[in-house]
């Protein structure tokens, strides 16, 4: 007992000393910069944080970046399930998809916003198919409720929130599903109410990991998306370009403090199931 | 019946494929050789080397493809070496501020790059680390630890107490139980993480812009610019798409065939 | 040679009689003092006469320096292909080069300013100027370096409405245009006032491309022309203000009837025309063939056409009332390593020889007078404004400060619609 | 046509993956009240035929009937038969009442008697306290009768264990094995009982179904199975016996060292019997033919560990009596009346197969 004592610390130092130094900083400061205080500030003030929320484009920026990361997460969370289901079937070629399709984790963002724009734009890829055949393409890029974005972001959040489900159907206990068909649930009931619920903790940590990934999200609203509202990522990049250490300082605080917003209602609602699957109990 | 189902399922997994990987890739193939490419036309009318030959022969590329395989493997290495002690501690002990670091932990993969290299920036200024390797390895390495350490953590929970406890009983020190039990056992949860890692460092943008160029460029950042809105000219972007594409894509399928998915997905799917 | 042993007695001559006459006529430096942290240089002798002969040992032993261009990609090539292999031979001095998007240097300088650290650049080609000239970079270039003789004098002071007394030093000059493709858009269709565009557009809706004034220097160059012609001339005249602050803005764009006829026009427009992500998004999209007129740059368009980016049917034309056009140029930060040779470096650029060769090959207009379009191939010269609109065709633009403030309004008045 | 007094019938049923066969074709029944036991050891097929009654995987060919009507293609949830998992396979994200509940609100019993039903299977099963914690809370043991409660609440027409008692530690599963069979009494339900522990088998069943290798070897009572097996597989697999050869001639066997048993079937030729330990009796005799090697006390029994001529015969003694010495000379005396084992079929025994030291334990 003594030993750990000793050791806990000196293990975690590390890691945790690490992003202290790396992370912890730069938050302390971006928090206390855009409240005014720090090395460009000028006193204390909440003006600049409630300039994010008053102000029109920062405003609908916010909402805008919301929407980018919601929108895809509940997107791909219909998608993914079904095809993690599917992943764990065996059929021809299963091998081969399994290996394949997670490719999109591996291309960086950008190029999957630049082949969607070759794909999707009016008069791209698709649409010159499409005339062929007397259609056309509707306009999915820039348009106002950003489907090039969306689009783009499933592309890359698919393969991903299906690797984790698909690991969380997986590590499901092999007679659980016999269990339940034996007591009297048909296929689905035994998916509704035993294989889901004992996959949640993959499927909510994925829905997480999406969201989080989606909010800062800057290639694909910068190419596919509507040239207004800009979501705050845009926005903070622009900021840097002009030196206004503020604005990004206020933007970043903001979306740090939503996000965390999301992480505890994510710890909040998890909390309860999480603790009677613990081993510990 | 069932012979008839899973036929079906293979033919949608194929189709799924040609559509979401070898068309798009496909497509920006033919725009990277293309010398005009007007609709309604399907393919090309004329076709050069042009682009390719013009990237190809520029003499910033090469030390931009340097700097990133050695910063994407410095990355990499270094945040497994930070990243065991605390994974093994989060796997292993339960304490009472176990919840708290967790978070803490999480917390870089939601904060915006941006905002941790413009503070970081400030500082690396006054210790001589900005626009440097060192500067670049050391703000990517945050970048990538969170999930290095939950990868790292989830397989080492899944290692059996009695192996070690076994292993002691053997006569194993501490040193022996970490070489010849726990690396090879968490090889897996390596593999998974440092694949993530790789990716991860590879593709990032926002903190190497911030911190290390131009002076330290990497291939991702040399060539934001031919992809940004502002200079995205379609054939140089699909060049430069290809070239970015191409070390991550080998790295990948090379790993991904000796590695756990379950591994990976264990790591990240339970937070 | 002759030429050589004259400029350089006219040198010590000046040296020796002219240092009182050029701080007063010809200063070197626009603010009093001198802040640069390279103290090597003694600026406040510098001249067009004695600058070769003062630098070149001076630049020699600096041995390199750093330079940053930001992107278009024609003076990317000249820079990279054609003016650093000159320079190099030249004086022996090695010159890093470094490719940046728009302006990402700014704030790298701004942050090494704040910090007492030397300048990551010893020269800065930016389609920006610092925010704080008077600190950051207050040489008057122009006034001293002997390639500068010729320049326009409309450009030489004077960057989109900011006055910098000659420390940007001109280098690309550029024109926002109206880009139709002729293949669909046919003589009189051809848009030459705005009414005449709002008339396409809305007879072809989608067809007509607008650069976003968020995004894009085309179309914030649209929206500029758009206010130059719609407003009255006392608008106009507040508007072009160059002194105006961030307060005058707020009343002059947000607090008066001004600006009410351009954002009726941009709604009226907007109906019917789309609004795109950036410059090259507008051509692209004019390459696809969904749009057949848009908001562009001149030499911009140009290189998409001759790289076959764009149908070679597509041309470009300034619509009446006049587009703002301009030069993009560089400057030294005051906080430079390598004073010397980032002078030198500023006087290479404008040589007439790199001058004519870009201006040959990209359409990218020379500062200097004694260049024009000429130089241009003329199966290239249909590519251009052509000469007589272009002549007229240029205005300038109001200062940042309103701008900044005209750009929020417009998403306000008219994007959030 | 089978007979309709059984419950269960399993007719010719055989599985094979991908051309490898896992359970040849195999037939059995099950009838009313009956507690029947497929014993086996792992990998038999056991398991395989499990799962195939209960419809998680479908049979290759074969008929399974549940009371006379054919449910061999009728998915899991529409028969009418319930299995405790060896895993228990309890649903880690409900309290053990939804547990229980879990069967009953799938068929949408009413409330009344699901409540009536719950109340009654948590008094029999002795979950009183434990009925709102979760299955990570409880010991094994607990979650054991858990499972079974689940099981047992849906008053199946077949039961199926599958090894339900093989994750416990030994003590607990002898308290358990009782509780089983005094569950099994007091609610008569039909049973099938999977395991590979013989002394469980023997000790729980009306009878037992001996498989290897995906096929039966033999089935029967568990007196007669342990007694006169037919199979040399059978007689290795329940506990220590002692394997001879003999020349029969008629009734009589005349084993290696001259000593004569009777047959209970007539037989000519070379053969093999099954001797259990304690029917083989030793007296001291300093001119007895066979030496003491070795002695093992066991508590209860003493063993031991005989030479007589160039062969060993292990003998089970009472350890009432004054022990033997290693080294001592004693006279065999062989009781009962041996069976001639069949050498076809699944005779042949794998060293490994036969458990030897639970049924020490076991045999106590």
């Amino acid at each position: 007992m003594r030993r750990m004592a000793l050791d806990l610390p000196l293990l975690l130092l590390p890691g945790v000393g690490f992003l202290v130094l790396t992370f912890g900083l730069p938050l302390y400061w971006a928090i206390t910069g855009s409240l005014g205080l720090g090395a460009d500030g000028t006193g204390f003030t909440l003006m600049h944080l409630a300039d994010i929320f008053l102000e029109t484009k920062f405003r609908k920026g916010l909402m805008m970046s919301l929407y980018y990361a919601i929108a895809p997460t509940v997107l791909t969370l219909f998608v993914a399930i079904p095809l993690a289901m599917l992943l764990q079937k065996s059929f021809p070629g299963r091998k081969l998809f399994n290996g394949l399709y997670k490719i999109p984790l591996a291309i960086p963002s950008i190029v999957a916003a630049f082949m969607v724009l070759t794909l999707i734009e009016q008069g791209g890829f698709m649409d010159r198919v499409l005339v062929h055949i007397g259609l056309s393409m509707p306009k999915i890029v820039r348009d106002q409720f950003g489907i090039g974005v969306i689009l783009s972001t499933l592309w890359k959040d698919i393969p991903f929130m299906t690797l984790i489900i698909a690991g969380a159907f997986g590590a499901i206990p092999k007679d659980m599903v016999p269990a339940a068909r034996s007591l009297g649930a048909s296929r689905t009931r035994a998916f509704l109410m035993v294989e889901l619920p004992l996959a949640m903790p993959g499927v909510t940590a994925a829905t997480l990991l999406c969201f989080v990934k989606s909010i800062g999200n800057f290639a694909a609203p910068s190419l596919l998306g509507p040239a207004y509202p800009l979501p705050l990522s845009i926005q903070m990049y622009d900021a840097y370009r002009e030196g206004d250490w503020i604005a990004i300082y206020s933007m970043g605080t903001v979306l740090i403090i939503v996000s965390f917003i999301v992480l505890g209602a994510y710890y909040a609602l998890t909390a309860r199931t999480l603790q009677h699957m613990k081993r510990e109990g | 019946m069932q012979r008839y189902h899973s036929i079906f399922l293979s033919l949608l997994a194929l189709v799924c494929l040609l559509f979401m990987l070898v068309l798009p890739i496909g497509i920006i193939l033919l725009w990277s050789v293309s010398n005009g490419w007007f609709p309604p036309n399907l393919s090309p009318g004329d076709y050069t080397s042009r682009h390719w030959a013009m990237f190809l022969s520029d003499p910033t590329l090469t030390p931009a493809i340097v700097n990133s395989l050695v910063i994407t493997v410095i990355v990499t290495a270094s945040s497994m070496v930070i990243a065991m002690p605390t994974a093994w501690a989060l796997a292993r002990f339960d304490f009472r501020l176990k919840k708290i670091i967790e978070i803490f932990i999480l917390a870089p993969l939601i904060v915006p790059g941006m905002v941790v290299a413009v503070g970081l920036g400030r500082v690396f200024l006054k210790l001589d680390l900005a626009y440097s390797m060192e500067g670049v390895i050391l703000v990517q390495i945050a970048g990538v630890l969170p999930l290095t350490i939950r990868i790292l953590s989830g397989g080492f929970e899944s290692i059996p107490g009695d192996i070690i406890n076994a292993a002691r009983t053997l006569g194993a020190h501490r040193f022996a139980i970490i070489r010849y039990i726990l690396l090879p056992l968490s090889i897996p949860a390596m593999l998974a993480a440092g694949l993530l890692s790789f990716v991860g460092s590879f593709e990032e943008f926002e903190r190497t812009l911030i911190i290390g160029a131009p002076i330290v460029h990497t291939l991702t950042t040399r060539l934001f610019v031919n992809l940004s809105g502002q200079g995205l000219v379609i054939p140089v972007a699909a060049v430069v798409s290809l070239i970015l594409l191409l070390p991550v894509l080998v790295v990948f399928l090379l790993t991904s065939r000796i590695m756990r998915d379950d591994v990976m997905a264990a790591g990240m799917g339970k937070l | 040679m002759q030429l050589k042993c004259l400029a350089a007695s006219a040198a010590v001559i000046a040296a020796m009689t002219g240092a009182a006459h050029a701080a007063d006529v010809t200063g070197p430096a626009f603010g009093d003092t001198f802040n640069v942290t390279d103290t090597s240089v003694d600026l406040s002798q510098l001249t067009r006469e004695n600058f070769y002969d003062v630098l070149v040992p001076l630049a020699k032993k600096d041995g390199e320096m750093t330079f940053y261009s930001y992107w278009p990609p024609a003076p990317l090539v000249v820079f990279q292909n054609q003016i650093i292999p000159a320079f190099e031979k030249k004086y022996g001095i090695k010159v890093h080069f470094n490719s940046v998007e728009t302006n990402v240097g700014l704030p790298q300088l701004d942050a090494a300013y704040k910090e007492g650290k030397p300048s990551p650049m010893d020269g800065y080609f930016s389609s920006d100027l610092p925010a704080d000239l008077n600190e950051m970079a207050n040489i008057r270039l122009t006034d001293i370096l002997p390639n500068a003789a010729d320049l326009d004098p409309s450009l030489a002071y004077e960057y989109r409405g900011i006055e910098h007394n000659g420390a940007y030093v001109p280098f690309h000059g550029n024109q926002t245009v109206i880009a139709f493709n002729s293949a669909f858009v046919k003589g009189d269709e051809v848009p030459q006032t705005f009414e005449d565009l709002l008339a396409y557009s809305k007879a072809n809706p989608g067809k007509v491309a607008i650069t976003s004034p968020l995004r894009g220097g085309s179309g914030s160059g649209f929206l500029t022309a758009v206010s130059h012609k719609l407003m009255s001339d006392d608008c106009v005249a507040k508007w072009m203000d160059l002194s105006a602050d961030e307060a005058a803005a707020d009343k002059l764009v947000n607090n008066s009837e001004c600006f009410a006829p351009v954002w009726a026009y941009f709604n009226d427009l907007l109906e019917t025309a789309q609004i795109t992500n950036g410059n090259t998004d507008t051509l692209n999209l004019m390459a696809n063939g969904v749009a057949n007129v848009g908001t562009a740059w001149e030499d911009l368009t140009f290189s998409y056409v001759m790289g076959n980016q764009l149908p070679d049917t597509v041309r470009v034309t300034i619509l009446n009332g006049g587009q703002p056009g301009g030069a993009e140029g560089a400057f030294i930060p005051s906080n430079t390593a390598n004073l010397a040779a980032a002078l030198l470096f500023m006087d290479e650029i404008l040589a007439p020889e790199h001058q004519a060769w870009k201006l040959a090959g990209f359409a990218s207009r020379s500062p200097k007078t004694e260049l024009d379009a000429s130089l241009i191939p003329a199966e290239a010269q249909k590519l251009l404004v052509p000469a007589d609109i272009y002549e007229e065709g240029r205005i300038s633009n109001a200062n940042p400060v309103m701008s900044r403030v005209v750009r929020d309004a417009f998403a306000a008045n008219v994007l959030d619609k | 046509m089978p007979a309709l007094k059984n419950e269960l019938d399993v007719l010719d049923i055989s599985k094979h993956y991908s051309g490898v066969e896992a359970l040849s074709p195999t037939s059995l029944s099950v009838a009313n009240g009956e507690f029947v036991t497929i014993l086996g050891p792992s990998g038999c097929g056991k398991s395989t035929l499990l799962r195939m009654i209960t419809g998680i995987t479908l049979p290759s060919g074969g008929h399974i009937l549940l009371q006379g009507r054919d449910i061999t293609r009728l998915p899991p949830e529409k028969r009418d038969i319930a299995i405790v998992f060896q895993s228990y396979a309890l649903f880690p994200h409900m309290s053990v009442r939804n547990n229980i509940l879990f069967g009953l609100k799938m068929k949408k019993l009413g409330k009344q008697e699901q409540l009536r039903r719950f109340e009654h299977v948590v008094t029999i099963c002795g979950l009183g306290d434990l009925v709102s914690r979760y299955p990570k809370q409880l010991s094994g043991g607990q979650q054991q009768r858990v499972a079974l409660a689940r099981a047992l609440v849906m008053q199946p027409a077949l039961l199926l264990l599958d090894e339900p008692l093989s994750n416990l530690d030994a003590k607990l599963r002898e308290s358990l094995r009782d509780d089983l069979l005094a569950l099994h009494r007091s609610t008569g339900s039909t049973t099938l009982y999977v395991t590979h522990d013989q002394s469980e088998a023997m000790s729980m069943s009306d009878r037992i179904i001996v498989m290897d290798k995906g096929r039966v070897v033999e089935s029967g009572r568990p007196r007669d199975l342990y007694l006169k097996p037919q199979k040399r597989f059978t007689a290795l697999f329940f506990g220590h016996t002692n394997l001879v050869p003999v020349e029969a001639e008629g009734t009589l066997a005349t084993l290696p060292w001259g000593s004569v048993l009777p047959l209970d079937q007539a037989a000519r030729g070379k053969g093999e019997i099954s001797l259990r330990p304690e029917c083989i009796s030793v007296f001291p005799d300093a001119a007895g033919d066979a030496v003491v090697r070795q002695v093992t006390f066991m508590g209860p029994d003493i063993f031991y560990d005989l030479q007589i001529g160039n062969h060993c015969l292990k003998s089970r003694q009472g350890s009432n009596g004054v022990p033997l010495e290693v080294g001592a000379r004693v006279n065999v005396h062989i009781e009962g009346i041996a069976t001639l084992l069949e050498q076809t079929g699944s005779a042949s025994v794998s060293a490994g197969a036969a458990p030897e030291s639970p049924s020490l334990e076991g045999d106590r």
